[in-house]
């Protein structure tokens, strides 16, 4: 085990995929020469070539859609979106065709595709660029969605999207690449898709969250809360949005029997809003008390730091949610 | 409305007023005897299970939107015969029964897509608009207009990659031009050199309205040159042999040079849009009787009168109809979906999802071919 | 009033509107010669020429940013998608731009625009052709979305958004247009954005829905139950899915204590989703049961219309989800 | 790294480096003298903004990104001296600060705008990618690449029907000549005469990607009249009189005949694609050396010796490098936005948001002078 960056180790996954299988490749946007807009491919194209590292022009829906019919004859493209703001731009190949080619054709194909970038805001950023836009995959069957929060969930979690036999999003997170964390090296770490991940244990109330609001809201909240009001939380990293492993999260809340979830996201009609509803109906008699969730503020995102940080779940903000949900403010 | 002024009888009798294509005698074939029947065989098949496609769409045997052929055979059939059988991709849109047909889709099972059908191609989930067959690499069949070029593209882009010197032809209409993948796609192929046939089936509407109305250059052949260092060209697309020729072309660009080329086929739809489009308001019938004069069909058969005599043709034509009246049947006679092929095949792997059902679809892409 | 069908009541709407503002346009795939792909746009080009019903090349994303770009500078333009599949296509100048130009730009410009067209399935039209896709609009702050269910509402409710200030996603259903009923004709009959109606009134159960859902699977289900298992049932016809009427929902629930939601959309991240949500949340303690949703499968629409018929909910499921609820199975 | 090599001084002493414009006596003017002052004034301008816009950027008075303009100064001087200020409109990408400046947004509230504070022309929602005045009809500050080009076409679509008589600037940066909007928009305008010029910045790169290695056409100017007999003019981008007359003559053709055309500019920015972009894995010192021999302020000053003598030039540099000074100084001393600011301005009308903040943004766009 080392200590590396969020952006290491999903740089480490894509070099071992690509060096195990050549039927790998990469291609987006900046993913060669520059090394990548926020240096994931680092090196990438020094080691394996301009063949298998393609700079593509600025063409998202069908450079995306290139890959899509890569895949179709059965290569494994990986996909780097350079934002999920321009994937609106490829949610055609994406929704129309990556996700409903097996399913129209009666089972002739399978479509190992990863799509994968940069979700949510990035700082300062402004309303274009600012986007947390999972549930515009999450609705739509035949995806996967992942979204890890940490380096090694990170590097697990993309060595098996590589692997999977569907097309799955992979989310990341500018404000995540240079977060450090302990990853394993051995080069089958692979961590399965469709599993939440208990991230802290406690009693008092579940957390619900993923991405980079676990590091960045959820925990620092936790660990104010531990200290302050005595308040013992248990985090469950949802990991993997698509499927979801609502069993795990349903087990914490028949022993905490509160919620809150945190989500960065727009909250009409969003993931977090979703998964709310799925355990309010399966756990309706455990909760004692109607779940919190922090989300986006529902505006497009203002361009001034000081705003942004409103609009965005912060600690503070989490840490008031669940002090409500317990009845403790 | 008629199903078609073109019955076959009318259609003899009025044989001296098609346009004059090249006259030949056996002697100083362009092609050997053999192809020359088989593109004729295929054009006639393609046009008798469309004419009974369409009858039975109207005897309401089955919904949903059908996109007619009939008009358009010699481009299909001209420029999949240029190609290698069960090496070469191709690709198309939602008017793909012809298509499929000439990429191995049995009639039968064509049909009984149409119908609804679990014995259909795509066990009656993908419909008229998405036949597929992985063993020949037919790879669809797909309902956004533009949607599938980047595909094609991507397809190219393997074939390149894995060094297969298989080559793609990626069909589309007239319209599809217009759209943003057409051209971002164009601009990689012509960029990477990829061996992507681009192939515009220029029925001179997209849907209601007139390439004229709709692109700023209706010569679409044009477009490609200058701004992608596509070559491109146009070509009679209800000649057979006009479209062969210069698809073979193509091809031997794409497979020899990795070059990709843009081909213009002007060509005609004489049938609506789609089945519930009467073709009314945008069009003479003037026009549509001008070009029934070029029909692809009778022209081949003008062309080679010594190969298509009356009776072979009758003959022919019989046993077609036959095959087509053997496709109905079987498509009538099998059984719809059962309830659980819903949850098949979203996922290949997923929790609570079958993959596959109990009998795996048999055009199956064969992924294990691929290294 | 005359009882005039779904589709004659858009184009009433249409109409009255062009004629009331020469700054209204009407834009769209095969609107004009054609008269619309499914006729809503009857006549219009002959009426107001083909300098104000456009017919479009098939470009999606550009026209529909044509009218932004129209809109911007402040005309009011109606855009007609063919059907809101093809809306993925244009998804980025909705969301990206339309829906944002007003906030980045601190409020120098408004953005009246309307983009209708058909959503949701239209029978047999298999997977790329029968996506029910408004969680995508619902999400996104700066839009309205409005999905009427009788003629009479949508009449009313595409006036009030070819005159309303912001953008507008207008959603129809090609199911509905041969839908009839009565509809006023006061060229300023105008229904207000943002409210729900109560379609039904009843006792024991409320089932929210909104859009052909209505008219499709819940009246005949509501009829059914009456009779049979003398269930009373008060139907809450949303209208407006942003912004949400919660109160009205609200207010059925304190005084039927139960729900049942109906939607024509993937069950995943859905409006359904996010609308039981609040209504468990705001509603907690007037629930007496957990809410039943009825949503399409989480599949790709198939082809076969008994596959898809079992997709869609039905009178039947949603009767069998009135009954759950109610204990009444 | 240095924020530009070229500060003021070097430059003049490398004037004579500077490659070879024509040369003219004052009495031959091809412009009037103050239109020639007013450019230089102009360019002058945007650089040393820039210049202290980056600069502030590095001291972390902002973040998010930033593009600055440097190098290109004399594309938007001399295209927009080529229009109506405020009858045409003009449209841009993220690299807009220069645009935003000469579209009449006062530096101090450009300058408020990038340090997030609320008397910025966006109110500290937008920043770098979002100016806007709609006095001057200047319509943004775009961040989506290619995303402002149908948006320009349908204003271009207004003029037309509004018969306004205005002309549509719309710029873009080499790499959005791909997007798909490109070609569905010269494409509708093609088709309906749009009086839109397109105007692309070619300054040889999109982000770290060179033309070359992204357009299967590299002579992008090349691309428009086949594809839809739009007019496509190539210019060198670093001479403000050859970009000023040749947008003279699109915006002719534009106003006169309701006609579009494509302008390629030539053009090289100094600095990174952004301010993290330092530049080096995609492109030489030496690329960058060149280019700055060929500077447009230093080529005007060249050209018109007469008219920009060096103590001219150094007053008028103080008189603008103290505006800037001037600018950062009320930036740094407005406020950022109040909380209550956050829910402004996302709609006109929508139950518990309020439609405006007390004080209306003063470059709201007149929609009182429309009909
Ligand atoms: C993106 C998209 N927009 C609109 C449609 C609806 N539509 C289906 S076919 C068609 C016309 C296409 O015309 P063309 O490309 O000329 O092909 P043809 O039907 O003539 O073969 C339209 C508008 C669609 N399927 N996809
Ligand atoms: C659709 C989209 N894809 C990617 C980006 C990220 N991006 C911003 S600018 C840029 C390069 C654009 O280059 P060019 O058009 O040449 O303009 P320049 O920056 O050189 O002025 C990229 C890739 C974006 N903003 N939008
Ligand atoms: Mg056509
Ligand atoms: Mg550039």
């Amino acid at each position: 085990m080392a200590e590396i960056t969020f952006r290491e180790a999903l740089n480490q996954a894509l070099f071992e995929e690509m060096e195990r299988d050549d039927q790998v490749f990469l291609m987006g946007e900046e993913v060669g020469q520059y090394h990548g807009a926020y240096k994931v491919s680092q090196g990438l194209m020094d080691k394996f070539g301009e063949k298998r590292v393609i700079d593509s022009p600025i063409t998202e829906n069908s450079f995306v859609g290139l890959g899509i019919g890569a895949a179709h004859v059965g290569m494994r493209p990986i996909i780097e979106l350079m934002t999920f703001n321009f994937g609106i731009l490829a949610l055609d190949q994406i929704m129309n065709h990556a996700a409903k080619l097996r399913y129209m054709s009666g089972g002739i194909f399978k479509l190992p595709i990863v799509i994968r970038g940069p979700n949510g805001a990035g700082g300062s950023l402004a309303a274009q660029h600012s986007q947390a836009l999972e549930q515009q995959y999450v609705h739509c069957p035949g995806l996967k969605v992942v979204m890890p929060s940490t380096p090694a969930d990170a590097k697990g979690l993309l060595k098996a999207a590589v692997r999977d036999p569907d097309p799955v999003i992979f989310m990341e997170s500018e404000k995540l690449y240079n977060f450090k964390g302990e990853v394993p090296d051995d080069e089958d770490y692979v961590l399965p898709i469709g599993k939440c991940d208990v991230k802290v244990k406690g009693s008092d109330v579940t957390v619900v969250t993923y991405g980079r609001m676990l590091t960045h809201a959820v925990l620092p909240a936790v660990e104010r809360l531990a200290g302050e009001d005595g308040i013992s939380v248990e985090v469950v990293d949802v990991m993997t949005l698509r499927p979801l492993d609502l069993d795990t999260i349903l087990e914490s809340i028949k022993k905490t029997n509160r919620m809150v979830l945190v989500e960065e996201s727009w909250p009409q009609a969003s993931v977090g809003a979703w998964i709310c509803e799925q355990v309010y109906k399966k756990g309706f008699d455990h909760l004692d008390a109607p779940i919190e969730r922090c989300s986006h503020l529902d505006v497009p995102m203002p361009y001034a730091k000081n705003l942004e940080d409103e609009v965005i779940p912060s600690p503070e903000s989490v840490a008031d949610a669940i002090r409500k949900v317990c009845y403790a403010e | 409305m008629p199903l078609t002024k073109l019955n076959w009888k009318d259609a003899m009798a009025s044989k001296g007023k098609t346009s004059k294509g090249r006259a030949a005698k056996s002697a100083t074939l362009p092609l050997p005897e053999d192809k020359l029947k088989e593109a004729h065989q295929k054009m006639l098949l393609c046009r008798r299970f469309e004419e009974k496609t369409g009858q039975q769409y109207q005897m309401k045997k089955f919904s949903g939107f059908c996109h007619l052929y009939i008009g358009q055979e010699a481009v299909a059939v001209g420029s999949l015969m240029a190609t290698e059988y069960g090496k070469d991709y191709a690709i198309t849109t939602y008017r793909d029964h012809a298509h499929a047909l000439l990429l191995g889709i049995p009639p039968e099972e064509i049909m009984a897509e149409l119908f609804m059908k679990r014995t259909g191609s795509s066990k009656g989930k993908g419909g008229s608009m998405h036949f597929f067959n992985g063993k020949t690499r037919f790879l669809g069949g797909h309902g956004i207009v533009g949607g599938h070029t980047p595909i094609a593209t991507g397809v190219g882009f393997a074939s390149k990659y894995r060094e297969e010197g298989a080559v793609v032809l990626c069909y589309m209409g007239d319209a599809a031009v217009n759209q943003g993948t057409f051209h971002e796609s164009l601009n990689m192929a012509g960029l990477w050199d990829l061996p992507v046939i681009y192939i515009v089936e220029n029925n001179l509407y997209g849907m209601g309205t007139a390439v004229t109305r709709s692109h700023a250059q209706p010569e679409l052949w044009k477009r490609t040159q200058d701004a992608y260092k596509i070559p491109g060209v146009q070509v009679n697309g209800m000649d057979f042999l006009e479209v062969y020729e210069a698809t073979k072309e193509a091809v031997d660009r794409a497979r020899n040079e990795s070059r990709p080329t843009f081909m213009e086929m002007k060509t005609y739809r004489y049938r609506g849009h789609s089945m519930s489009d009467p073709a009314t308001s945008y069009r003479t019938k003037d026009e549509v009787s001008e070009w029934r004069t070029k029909d692809p069909i009778l022209r081949l058969e003008e062309q080679f009168p010594d190969l298509f005599p009356e009776d072979y043709v009758k003959d022919l034509d019989k046993e077609i109809k036959q095959k087509v009246e053997d496709a109905i049947k079987f498509a009538e006679e099998s059984e719809f979906p059962d309830r659980s092929d819903i949850w098949t095949h979203v996922y290949v792997d997923y929790p609570g999802y079958p993959g596959e059902d109990e009998n795996p679809n048999k055009y199956a892409f064969p992924y294990e071919e691929y290294p």
